[in-house]
């Protein structure tokens, strides 16, 4: 059975105890969910908030393939989540979630691990920082290890 | 032939730099790629210049797909032109 | 800063969201929380739940121990929350949380792949079967998988 | 020398063949190792050679720490028995 895919772009917050519950919810060939919570940093007190930029369309369509290559490499993946908020973000608040579940473990931590590597290179967001001091802040740039992070997938 | 119209979309630095999210353009036929399009574009002023002086630091989805920068983009309806993505 | 540690051992069952969240709950330092939870599947309707005996004390005591190996390896680990349920477990309930929050992705999800490999195989807790069928079932057999998967962290 | 007390503690299926969860014994002094521990109990019975007939399938904790075979047992306030643990 193919797995039960639920991907959702909004800048409305997420309830992640609701989102991993309902990966198993009802069910009982279910032993394992990875989950991963992204939030936001002050970078040492430096920021004020971030601001996520996206691609409206494109967004969902891209996790959406990213997420099609999980469960084709782990075809034991019963269902998948990834909610990825936009707009602006203060310190200590989410940004995104990624959530996998399986029969067995193994499955699961891989499925969320590829898939947070290659939100991270591949989905079109964009963060801005705004600085505390009130100046106006830099776009984050992309990050060698992230890069380095999506190649391991590639042998 | 038909002159085509494109629909260009800017994100991130890029946009800032331009100066603008989105605009229409009808592309001389020269323009056959991606490529094509960034070099055509960084012409049109210094807005564009200063957005797309580095081309290898510029990535292009053609109707929100990822591309390469030799992929045509001749028929497409959208090409989005942005930085590195920093999401997750 | 030493991680903070939060480790339970209890019948009941636990708030999956509201532990996850309390790892980062008032820090702005925390980008990321790998979170695992383990369920009880039914083995295609073999089973009506499964019976988690357990050694008080030691219990408690093992896991931290883990714990403590895994801040370790991971010293920008900020916190890490292990719940273990016993007793008797029906199929889709949770058996396992491990949640684990660090700066950044790689620590937080290599520390909870960690916790679970070495629960499973150090932490003294022992699964018997509830037959769906009313009869008597059997104590689970530790598994080669989990063995080599403990393995595979002492390179 | 003082006779010494030994609690012992089971788990999983090492209680229920054994029959009991828990009890106190005090092993003759060429019980020094926790295999010696285990090869003295395999004689006490047919509960006791029961649970223990396969030596090597039984996991030892000494003081609520994980142990080997080897390990000694004297002076250890709590040893407890069981098979490969199946827990997380």
């Amino acid at each position: 059975m193919a797995a039960a895919i639920s991907i959702r772009v909004a800048a409305a917050d997420f309830d992640q105890g609701a989102e991993i519950a309902a990966l198993s919810e009802g069910r009982t060939d279910v032993g394992a969910v990875a989950a991963f919570v992204g939030l936001c940093r002050d970078e040492g007190g430096r920021l004020a908030a971030l601001e996520l930029q996206h691609y409206p369309g494109m967004a969902e369509a891209e996790i959406r393939r990213v997420v099609l290559e999980a469960t084709t490499r782990w075809p034991a993946l019963t269902a998948v989540t990834v909610v990825h908020r936009h707009g602006r973000i203060a310190p200590g608040g989410r940004i995104v979630l990624v959530a996998c579940a399986s029969g067995h473990r193994a499955d699961a931590f891989a499925a969320a691990e590829f898939l947070m590597d290659f939100l991270k290179t591949r989905a079109p967001f964009w963060k801005k920082e705004h600085n505390a001091d009130g100046t106006s802040g830099d776009w984050v740039e992309a990050s060698h290890a992230d890069d380095a992070a999506a190649d391991r997938w590639r042998s | 032939m038909t002159i085509a119209q494109l629909r260009l979309v800017y994100f991130a630095w890029v946009r800032e730099r331009i100066g603008i999210e989105q605009e229409t353009v009808m592309p001389p036929s020269d323009v056959v790629t991606a490529g094509d399009l960034i070099r055509w574009l960084a012409g049109r002023g210094d807005n564009y210049a200063h957005a797309l002086q580095s081309p290898e630091a510029i990535r292009v989805a053609v109707d929100q797909m990822h591309a390469d920068h030799d992929q045509p983009v001749t028929g497409a309806r959208e090409v989005a032109l942005f930085p590195p993505m920093t999401g997750g």
